[in-house]
């Protein structure tokens, strides 16, 4: 009569819960654990070594007034703005042109889409070459005799933040427009028929019928743009190593340099868990509209 | 056993100098040298150096300028006490001068081989340039801003100056003692007196360093060496940077005072500072790792180590009594300045590094953005130095 | 008056011949359903008509006009799709309007056009959803409005009921067959569902393999089947075959049955050599009556299966399974011994070679 | 061509026949072909670039244009950049940290796929209560900064005694590419019949039966996905290697930054593209390769919302 | 002996309650099909007793042993799922025998387990091949043989035919019957098709909401249906339902026709009160013939729908959608005069409150 006793609740399916022990410690230990000892000692006078010293809200006073934070922040809001809109509209337009049944569709892929396989090392440093002034883009138009021809974007420090977002779009939006690409085809032929018969021209299709459907695949995308926009740094570092001056600082490199290279312990986790709270800002409202919205609709 | 010895030297003479370390340690020991150089400034080597101490899985010997870097590192116990070595060998009376063994100590304790003087206080020329404008080679910071025009016209670069950080903020302290003169630096960088920032004398400096700016328009390269590369071959006119410099052009073949010269304290106000590079140990459990580490401590400063790293470096011997036959006239004239005693400390052991990135920072934002004024400048520096600690 | 004509049509997808120098010509007001197993081109064909794939030969005439070459959206036709492929971010309205506010119509006018579609769809209260929110027959009823809204000559539906659950089917396809009684348009059907076929047709074409193996009536197709692919397509249960060995005195030989075929409506007279014997289960008499019958033969019933309002019985005779449909209220259990009569006059005989009624 | 026209007469059949004709040179495929061709001529430049900047010599690239083609090839500084160039003193080039490299790169890949594939899975098909909080929690995770968690980190890898050795590295990469990967994964499983899953139950299949037996064999596309995410991902990573190993185990791309970064005398550009082409060529040939298995296993499921 | 007992069982998805305090019991031997609309809780029933789902509340027996908390393969189950959930990467081979492997049976009983299996199933020649390979019957035969090698005492079918059309799912009908008949084993079919569940079952539950509407053999259900629901639910095309106001004295009215319900079986004697009076449209006589029975009407015919074998007309009696279901050789055309009888012996009486049979 095993089956007939109600088993005990923990025991059930004891194998899978085993199996998620990693995903479990991961997501306990690394996650929030690390993410409450950043934050705890965000309030903290730590320099080099983390101690338990705290100072309030000290940190974040000083990382307020601090204008290579700002700049950084700045930067960020940039590049994000930029990044996501111009991942996704190129990422989409590249997707619908390669959707018009064309020759050689597998070639064309295949070369937007190698550069994802680069580390942003590669990137940084590829774009860095190509963008300076001495023997890049510049020189060679001015070489075409437009002698005032001026392209520049790294060394100006106005839009250098731009000439980030060049190389940036360069490496991502291959990927994205895989994504777009799959979503597109994902759509039942018979809506574009329908289209059709009703006489709506192609591009007015994809606007006010196709996007509208492939909201879940935009969403992956923004998610996964997101994600990477965040995280910013290494792309900065190889290319710009944030100059010039400080005009192409962003947050994580404001992290990282106030820990390692100012020293500066208390004041990178402080400034770690602004980035974490912005992150919290973006993703708490989507998850509840994905989410909690979709009970209250039913 | 194998010595793993981190350092951020990958420039050609550095390289070349830390070479010298490793063959005499090499020979000399039974130990070998493993070298583990981080490319990129100390800014890209020096987390991954904490990172490792903190790690508990540190490297044998490693490269900090010393100073305030790792006050903390000696304070958590995680470095090695040199006391014993420095006591037996009379390390207080070869190092000169003292203040760079004063650097090393926490607590009476020596924690440190100092290995070089250097000084940034160095305003280097090439010759060839000014022969191409058609001007005579100037010799003090005045007569260089004076023959910039020229060296436009003739499609030079009057100062050459890399992008990084650190050489902005050296280059502004070194007009920040040609101009503002030693006592005002003191007052600010070590009383940090934050009205001495505010002062019109510290205005001056502002002023001057926007000159510098406006001088360097067009150096469009990233490393130090780079932009001494510029000097060398004659592409730019000048450019202010430590005696580090050197190394590049000797490595080049160039002769001082014949394909180029050197002006310490810009021609203008002759002192050096004492700064210079230090080597830690991290603390380990291993007494043979230990042992190879206090060995190689002493040789550091062996008289013949010293020779040979230092004529490679171009920089100067941390030792009194050794005779440098071989130096070139630019390392003789710092010779004869720190004989005289016309030092001064180094900015690395008075500012927490915290202090001097938040000044590399605004330093760095000035030199790229033209629109900001001394003016600005001046008073967020103020600023920070008054919150300094 | 021809409403839509189609010449000497071909298709292929690469190499694949798909629709094979097809012609069809469809009058003003028919209804017309194309009716063929799964992958016979049945889709294709209606693509065609609507200009929604490139033929590679032939030509296509709506209302006298050539149309080969024109865009779908002029030529006069509306569409409705199995996936019924609403605009889901729209409303119903939206889904109305969206095509004629493409054709820049007065606003007044498209009001008007849609009001006119929701009443006669009666959809008039779900304007303002959106498809998501409508259940199966109500979008079916808006890919139909759309349609209805352009004021087109020609319905083409593609198997528009066939995602719906039976009970569903039943009632739209009613639902059909009265919009096409009030429109009077000619309407273009696909499926392969026969009852619908045979429920909404006023003349049904059967495909196989890209061609038309039969253009007729229901009554007629159902009937008299042209050929043995007709006879089996059609019917449910299928018709039942058996192998047989026809002789010109207009008799058969079925295993060592020798049937007289009189009342049977030969095409040419009778026929002498190997031929498919073919009855309909529904045709079939039992019991007693049978023995009025040419052909009476005795045998049990193997499973039986009630279903309510009919009972089918499953037997075999001279080797060969064999379907009776019967009754519902017929009373008969599996073992049950059977008298089976079936009457000439309602079977199909087939040459073996030909497969062609004889 | 009479012949024609009187057949035309002859079947009284006139207008348009047959297939609408289609010019190659239509307005609609010169627009289509010319921009793909623009879009292509950007994203193969810098490829380009490295590729003719590294078979060139230093006089030649001092001269000036880095668009135009070698005059004289040489692949002098692929020699150096892989077995001669110097960090330090240190002059192997990058072919040591091509073996590091592919010592971190294997047991990484492996584990994290392994490890993320399982989580997946539980999560698509063993939901457990608190399941979904804890997923919510690692999804939250990818968009974590590195930054705010590379101190705690190399506190626990000091605790674990992992620091600076391999399994180390390994552990952080898996950890880092888990969120992504279990995302990956979960969707995956969860758009595979739950039929099937039910049928190996009442089959008597275990979980880690229905795992190995049913669900590996299914999922080709998704691990194809996974692998190249993770081999690209490990490969590339630059952070990490650095901050938790040490140089005998630096991966390529800490010596390629060493190489690059140290200049002495003048920049060796032609060796550092040629340093960058060799280490950006492990994952490159992995999409050229299965770049169609990518974009399947992407359409496969992979990315959905 | 009782296969199958179900007690109180109760199953909430969050707080949705889907089953609510259902139960059933199954005799051994016995064929129940589970009929109910889509989303009654027919396939969570089905899972309950084969535990892939975790009641919330009751017990399950199996054979007189108590499974509630067993493992599903413990419990002398087989399941047939609806995509037939063969494993892709397996042969038909693999597939049949990966339970019996789970189970650690040797080698040989295995191989001979399966043999059998695919003789009883004829699927010998298809052994090697893999599922993808295989036409949609045959992937259907080697699902069922998934769960005959394992000996179990207890079929579970979740619409075993519902993805394939309509010929061959009347074949498939026929061999699940067969198979039925040889085995003997505990069947439970779910489906939502009336004529699979009319034909196949001894008994029928049809289902509704999570509740069991009626259970009873294929015969009550049809000609004696519990409820409106039931009586609605079953019976293409549906059953007609007029309003009517019934008297104490055994007679109706409905509209201005006063109705003898002479020969109509009620429950508990006449009842008074509103009422639905059904009747099925197949039990309607036409013609002169209906003159003699106690409802005649004169009516038009509105629609008629020939399908062959019979012929459906709509027409409207008493303001009321009225079908009809006659002979397929019936000539009846739209708008011809009909007149309609009916026989209370065969009708269905309601009660509007309760819905319930009278
Ligand atoms: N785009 C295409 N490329 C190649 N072959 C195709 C294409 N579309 C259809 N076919 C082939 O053409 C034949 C006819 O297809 P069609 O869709 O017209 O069939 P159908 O009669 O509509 O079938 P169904 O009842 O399943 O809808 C099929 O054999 C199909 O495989
Ligand atoms: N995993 C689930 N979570 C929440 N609700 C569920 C879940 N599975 C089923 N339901 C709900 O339970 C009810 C019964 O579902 P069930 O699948 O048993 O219906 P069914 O009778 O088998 O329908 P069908 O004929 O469509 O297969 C439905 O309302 C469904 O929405
Ligand atoms: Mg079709
Ligand atoms: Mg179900």
């Amino acid at each position: 009569m095993a089956g007939a006793k109600k088993p005990v609740r923990i025991l059930r399916n004891l194998n899978a819960k085993v199996a998620a022990l990693p995903m479990i410690t991961t997501a306990l230990v690394i996650f929030v654990g690390c993410t409450i000892w950043t934050i705890v000692h965000s309030f903290t006078n730590s320099r080099l070594l983390p101690k338990l010293e705290f100072v309030g809200f000290d940190q974040y006073e000083r990382l307020w007034s601090t204008r290579r934070w700002l700049v950084s922040i700045e930067n960020l809001a940039y590049f994000g703005i930029g990044s996501l809109v111009f991942s996704l509209v190129i990422g989409f337009l590249l997707a619908a042109l390669l959707d018009q049944k064309i020759r050689f569709e597998n070639t064309v892929r295949t070369i937007i889409l190698y550069p994802f396989a680069l580390s942003f090392i590669v990137t940084g440093l590829v774009w860095q070459w190509i963008l300076n002034p001495e023997f890049g883009i510049q020189h060679i138009v001015r070489g075409f005799g437009f002698e005032n021809f001026v392209f520049d974007p790294l060394y100006n420090p106005d839009i250098v933040i731009f000439g980030v977002l060049i190389a940036g779009l360069w490496q991502g939006t291959g990927f994205i427009m895989v994504i777009m690409l799959s979503g597109l085809r994902g759509i039942d032929g018979e809506i574009w028929k329908a289209s059709r018969i009703d006489g709506i021209p192609k591009w007015k299709t994809y606007l006010f019928v196709v996007i509208p459907m492939m909201r879940p695949t935009f969403v992956t995308a923004l998610v996964l743009i997101s994600a990477g926009i965040i995280k910013v740094y290494d792309l900065v570092v190889a290319q710009t190593n944030g100059g010039p001056g400080i005009a192409s600082e962003v947050p994580a490199k404001y992290v990282y340099d106030s820990m390692f290279r100012s020293q500066n312990l208390g004041q990178g986790f402080a400034a770690s868990t602004m980035m974490l709270l912005s992150v919290l800002v973006v993703l708490i409202p989507w998850a509840y509209l994905e989410f909690g919205g979709r009970k209250d609709g039913k | 056993v194998e010595l793993e010895v981190t350092h951020w030297w990958t420039s050609g003479g550095e390289a070349a100098a830390v070479a010298e370390f490793a063959k005499a340690f090499n020979e000399n020991t039974e130990h070998t040298w493993v070298d583990g150089a981080i490319a990129g400034s100390g800014g890209t080597a020096r987390p991954i150096i904490i990172s490792r101490i903190l790690g508990g899985d540190p490297m044998g010997a490693t490269q900090l300028n010393h100073g305030r870097q790792a006050e903390e590192l000696i304070e958590a116990g995680l470095m090695l006490d040199l006391t014993d070595v420095a006591e037996a060998e009379g390390w207080r009376d070869i190092v000169h001068p003292t203040s760079l063994l004063d650097s090393c100590t926490l607590d009476g304790r020596i924690y440190c081989v100092p290995v070089n003087i250097h000084s940034f206080q160095w305003l280097w020329l090439s010759h060839q340039a000014f022969e191409d404008a058609g001007v005579d080679v100037p010799t003090n910071w005045g007569e260089f801003v004076a023959a910039a025009p020229a060296l436009g016209e003739a499609g030079k670069v009057p100062l050459a100056m890399g992008q990084q950080g650190w050489q902005t903020s050296g280059a502004f302290g070194v007009i920040n003692v040609a101009i503002g003169g030693l006592d005002l630096w003191r007052k600010i960088n070590v009383e940090k007196d934050a009205e001495a920032a505010a002062s019109p004398a510290m205005l001056e400096v502002f002023q001057a360093f926007a000159q510098a700016r406006l001088l360097s328009q067009g150096s469009n390269v990233q490393d130090w060496n780079m932009a001494t590369n510029m000097v060398i071959t004659g592409q730019a006119g000048g450019q202010i940077m430590g005696d580090w410099a050197q190394g590049e052009f000797q490595v080049a073949g160039q002769v001082a005072g014949e394909d180029y010269s050197c002006l310490p304290g810009l021609g203008v106000n002759a002192v050096l500072d004492t700064g210079g590079d230090a080597f830690y140990f991290p603390k380990t459990d291993d007494p043979e790792i230990t042992a190879a580490q206090k060995e190689l401590a002493s040789l550091m400063l062996s008289k013949e180590a010293q020779v040979a790293f230092n004529l490679k470096k171009g920089s100067l011997p941390v030792r009194g009594d050794v005779d440098l036959d071989a130096a070139n006239d630019c390392m003789k004239k710092g010779l004869d300045i720190l004989a005289n005693g016309s030092i001064m400390p180094s900015g690395d052991m008075l500012l927490t590094p915290d202090t001097s990135s938040q000044i590399e920072d605004l330093l760095a934002e000035f030199w790229s953005d033209t629109s900001m004024t001394p003016e600005m400048a001046q008073e967020r520096y103020a600023n920070i130095i008054a919150n300094a600690d | 008056m021809t409403s839509v004509s189609i010449q000497n049509l071909d298709l292929n997808f690469g190499s694949v011949n798909v629709l094979k120098q097809l012609n069809l010509s469809i009058e003003e007001g028919e209804f017309l359903v194309l009716l063929g197993a799964s992958g016979c081109g049945k889709s294709t064909l209606l693509n065609c008509i609507a200009g929604l794939l490139d033929v590679s030969d032939g030509q296509i005439f709506i209302n006298g006009k050539n149309v080969t070459w024109a865009e779908p959206s002029d030529r006069g036709i509306g569409m409705v799709f199995q996936s019924y492929a609403l605009y889901p971010q729209m409303t119903v309205k939206g889904n109305l309007s969206f095509g004629l506010k493409n054709a820049r119509l007065p606003k007044p006018e498209i009001e008007e056009r849609v009001a006119r579609a929701a009443e006669i769809l009666q959809i008039e209260p779900l304007l303002d959803r959106k498809p998501g929110a409508l259940s199966g027959g109500q979008r079916q009823r808006v890919a139909i409005g759309r349609a209805l809204v352009r004021d087109v000559d020609v319905f083409l539906f593609d198997e528009p009921l066939s995602n719906l659950d039976a009970k569903l089917r039943a009632e739209l396809r009613v639902e059909i067959k009265r919009l096409h009684q009030k429109l009077g348009n000619t309407m273009i059907y696909v499926t392969h569902d026969q009852v619908e076929a045979m429920t909404l047709a006023d003349r049904i074409a059967i495909m196989r393999d890209g061609l038309v193996q039969q253009l007729a009536g229901p009554d007629e197709i159902y009937n008299r089947p042209a050929n043995k692919y007709v006879a089996d397509f059609i019917g449910s249960p299928a018709m039942n075959f058996f192998e047989g060995q026809a002789k010109k005195d207009g008799t058969i030989n079925i295993g060592n049955l020798d049937v007289d075929l009189k009342g049977y409506e030969f095409a040419d007279g009778p026929v002498n050599g190997p031929v498919w014997f073919g009855y309909r289960p529904e045709h079939v008499v039992l019991g007693e009556a049978a023995r009025q019958l040419p052909l009476c033969v005795e045998a049990v019933a193997d499973i039986v299966e009630p279903m309510g309002s009919d009972t089918l019985i499953w037997t075999k005779i001279e080797g060969v399974d064999f379907r009776i449909r019967t009754d519902g209220q017929a009373k008969v259990a599996a073992g049950d011994p059977l008298l089976v009569g079936m009457d000439p006059r309602y079977a199909s005989i087939f040459d073996q070679q030909t497969e062609e009624r004889v | 061509m009479a012949n024609n026209s009187i057949n035309i007469a002859a079947t009284a059949v006139s207008g348009p026949s047959g297939p609408k004709p289609r010019p190659l040179l239509s307005p609609r495929n010169i627009m289509i072909y010319s921009t793909l061709f623009i879009v292509c001529m950007y994203y193969a430049l810098p490829l380009y670039v490295m590729i003719v900047t590294s078979l060139k010599g230093m006089p030649e690239i001092r001269l000036g244009n880095i668009f135009a083609p070698p005059v004289e090839i040489t692949f002098q500084p692929w020699v150096k950049a892989w077995a001669e160039a110097c960090t330090g003193l240190d002059c192997s080039g990058l072919s040591k940290g091509f073996w590091n490299s592919v010592k971190i790169l294997i047991p990484s890949a492996a584990l994290s796929i392994l490890i993320a594939s399982i989580n997946g899975y539980a999560l698509a098909n063993w939901k457990f209560k608190g399941s979904e909080v804890f997923f919510t929690i690692l999804i939250f995770g990818a968009f974590v900064p590195y930054q705010v968690i590379i101190y705690p980190i190399v506190i626990i890898l000091r605790e674990l005694g992992l620091f600076g050795k391999l399994p180390g590295l390994v552990l952080v990469h898996v950890i880092f590419g888990m969120p992504i990967l279990t995302l990956l994964f979960r969707n995956y499983f969860t758009s595979l019949p739950e039929e099937l899953f039910k049928a190996a139950r009442v089959d008597g299949a275990g979980f880690w039966g229905i795992y190995f037996r049913i669900m590996v064999p299914m999922s080709l596309p998704i691990f194809v996905v996974a692998l190249i995410l993770q081999v690209t991902g490990i490969w590339n990573d630059f952070l990490f290697g650095v901050i938790y190993t040490k140089p005998e185990n630096y991966p390529m791309t800490v010596q390629l930054n060493n190489i690059v970064n140290s200049v002495q005398g003048v920049k060796e550009y032609n060796v550092n593209m040629a340093a960058t082409m060799l280490t950006g060529i492990v994952p490159l040939i992995i999409y050229f390769a299965s770049g169609k298995l990518f974009v399947r296993g992407i359409a496969a499921g992979a990315v959905k919302g």
